[in-house]
Formats: C-alpha cells, structure tokens, sequence
C-alpha cells in the first residue's frame, strides 16, 4: 500500500524532503514507518516526535492504510 | 446585529492577524461578554533581543486540530461565535501570531473559554518557531501534550 | 514600540469605547500577551428584549476607583500596560458599555490580571444601570462587595 | 463644619438633588448624616446605600471632616 508522509521542521531539516510516497506492507504502524526513516536517513531519530493521520494526533502503534497521510514533527510551539 | 451566531471562524494566515474584526465578526447583543486574547512576538525574550521568527504550520492539520479545540470549548462553556487565527511566515517583534477571541452571554463563560482555548491551541496546533536573535537562532522548544510522542 | 509602558490608562467617556485603539497603547514588543475584555448591552436579558440602558456614574470616583483596581492588580501580576475605559449614558443592545485591555509578558498573567479586573471593576466602579426593555424598566440591582453598606 | 453630599441613582430621585451642602456638628459620622438625611425626607431609606467619602468607599462608622465630600449611593451595577 503507498502512503503519503509528511515532514515538518527540524525532521524536514534533517531528511531534506517536505513530502515523501513510501510503499508499505499491510499492517503497517505509524512506529515502523518511523523506524524505515531513521534507518534511510542515517543520524535521523525521531525519538520524541509527534505522530498524526490524516490531520489527527495518533499514538505510535495506530495502524496505517492505503493512502494515508502521515506527519512525524516536532513538539509543537506555535501560539 | 439582531442574530444570535454560535458560530466558529478559523484563519491561518500570512497576513496580519485583525483583531479588531474577529471582535466585530462575534459581536451580537445575545452575547454581552467578549474577550480576546493577542499573542505577540515577544522581545527581549530570555534577555535576547530577537530579531524575528519564522513560523512553519501544517496548515490543513492546524484547520483540522482548531475544529478539535472548538468542539472541547463548546462541550464546556455557554459560547456565541468564536475566532482562532494564526499567522505563519516570518514576523517581527511586537506582531501578532496568535488570536483568539470568544462571545458568551457571561463573562466568566467568555474569560474561562478565552484562556483555555490559548492554553489548548498551544497544545494542539501544529506549528513549529525558529526564532533567531542577535546571539543565535534555532528551532524553540514545544509541547509534547497533545499525543504519545514517539 | 521599543519601550515598555507599564503605564495605566483610564477612560470615562460618553463616546463609543475603541477597543483596538486601546489594545494598541498597551502593544509593545516587551509584552507578548494582550487580553481584552469587552462587556456589551445584552439583549434579550432574563427574557426580556432591551431598549436601551442608561448609565449613571460618579464619575470623579470612577477614577479614583480605576486607580485602586490597577494598584491591586499590579500587586498580584506582572503587567505592562493597562486599560480600563467605561462608557456613561444611554446605550442600546450590542453597545460596548465596558473595555478592559491588559498587556503582560506572560499569557498567564494577562488573562488571569483581565479576569480580576472584569470581577473587580464590578465590585468597585461607582455606576448604576437603568434598564428599559419592552416590558418594564427599573435600576439593575447591584454589588454591596466595596465596602460595609449603611 | 460643611460637608457636600452626592447622591446617586434611585436616592438622586427620591430626594430631588444630586449635590447638597449641609452644616454639621464636628464629630458627625457617615452613619449620623445618612440618618438626618432621612428624617428630612419622609419616605427615604438608606439602608443598604454604600458610603464614599472623597471618593473613597468608606464603612458607616467614618468620621467626617469639614469640606469632605460625601456620597450615598445603591450597590453598584457597573460594567
């Protein structure tokens, strides 16, 4: 299944990218995704991120599926 | 100004933030009590003179995350129209990032609903500040509140 | 905008208040946070569609009041600049009757010091209301907190 | 001594006047004053007023000078 993973700030930074298509097996979590990055992006750790699906805070072990978009950004500091 | 609009208005925005007309969009004589609250680049800030600050959003997740904040406000407090607005992009010291204005019959109402919708928003917008001051520059830390963090 | 007034400004007027204006005398760079507090003729009121309320008020002591409220809240906040601005005569539904604008380099004691301020002016400015609706009209019964009534 | 008296609201109605200057014996109180007020003026209760004396919130028991300005007013209704 292909997903849409966004990345904000110091992630966006880090990785170089704003916006990634990744394929992904069925069954998927939104923490696995995390650690396909980290091992792509070497010094990459999203240790602390915040994690959302389509536009909505999830925990690490939510489950992704086809066309989904998720974000890993920073805590957030806006105000 | 005869109507009665519990309604809710969301902007995130470039351009200057206009306080005075998210006043004017809630004001309503059902509603006798409005209160705002302006958040403005802060300088000195921790002693440094700030120079400016860039704000990056998710913008689609922080229209999503405002509807969020509404509905908690709504759960708890009595409240006619409501506005959230932020600004994205580079401002300078004194400029508003952030406002937020709140209508209720009641004063207590519209003052409580006004500090926990700033306290919310801070938890819950996506947005993230490089502040960059005449000493140095780097991303401000932010708050983990809203989720699990990895 | 680069000084930092932690001056109290205090209006008794017949004219329209003007909440942005008053927001702007407070805005300065040192204080990242403004709330303001705008209380309006309500109407409907306890059911009963509104007129017009006149507002009678001592108003030699309406500022010796102000003075009083602003000298409590910059003992319990740290404040920057300071509004409070109350109309007097005939004002009809949806009409601002008061302003509050507190400005402070923390979000915490900006809304906190708007919300004692509200609650104090209330307990202390010397005015009274004459409310006519389309039914009756009388004075609005009011606060004995100030001080020991006769 | 004199004293300027102020009223307010619904006891402005019902005394007719707004201001009053009143000669007094020294060592007159608030309480004292709003008492002879209401001997003059049949009808008129004070119970209940609130008392400022040069624009201060005072308690009945206040002692009154010459040329202090008193007032008497219902609970206020501001805001």
């Amino acid at each position: 299944m292909t997903v849409e993973l966004l990345l904000f700030a110091s992630y966006r930074e880090q990785v170089g990218q704003r916006r990634l298509e990744l394929s992904l097996p069925e069954g998927t979590r939104v923490r696995d995704l995390a650690a396909r990055l980290e091992a792509e992006h070497a010094g990459l750790s999203l240790r602390g991120a915040l994690c959302a699906l389509n536009e909505h805070y999830v925990a690490p072990d939510a489950a992704l599926s086809a066309g989904d978009r998720v974000a890993f950004f920073p805590p957030v500091s806006g105000g | 100004m005869t109507d009665t609009p519990r309604q809710d208005y969301f902007f995130v925005t470039e351009e200057r933030l206009e306080p005075l007309r998210y006043q004017q969009l809630v004001s309503a004589p059902a509603y006798g009590a409005v209160t705002s609250f302006v958040g403005t680049v802060r300088s000195p800030n921790k002693g440094q003179v700030v120079r400016h600050i860039d704000y990056q959003g998710y913008d689609a997740m922080m229209y999503t995350q405002m509807k969020v904040l509404a509905g908690e406000l709504r759960a708890r407090f009595d409240l006619g129209g409501l506005v959230v607005a932020h600004r994205l992009g580079r401002l300078g010291p004194g400029e508003a990032s952030i406002a937020i204005v709140v209508a209720s019959p009641h004063r207590r109402d519209s003052l409580e609903a006004c500090h926990a919708a700033i306290d919310r928003a801070k938890a819950l917008l996506p947005v993230w500040k490089y502040e960059v001051t005449e000493q140095d520059e780097g991303w401000v830390a932010g708050s983990s509140q809203a989720a699990e963090p990895l």
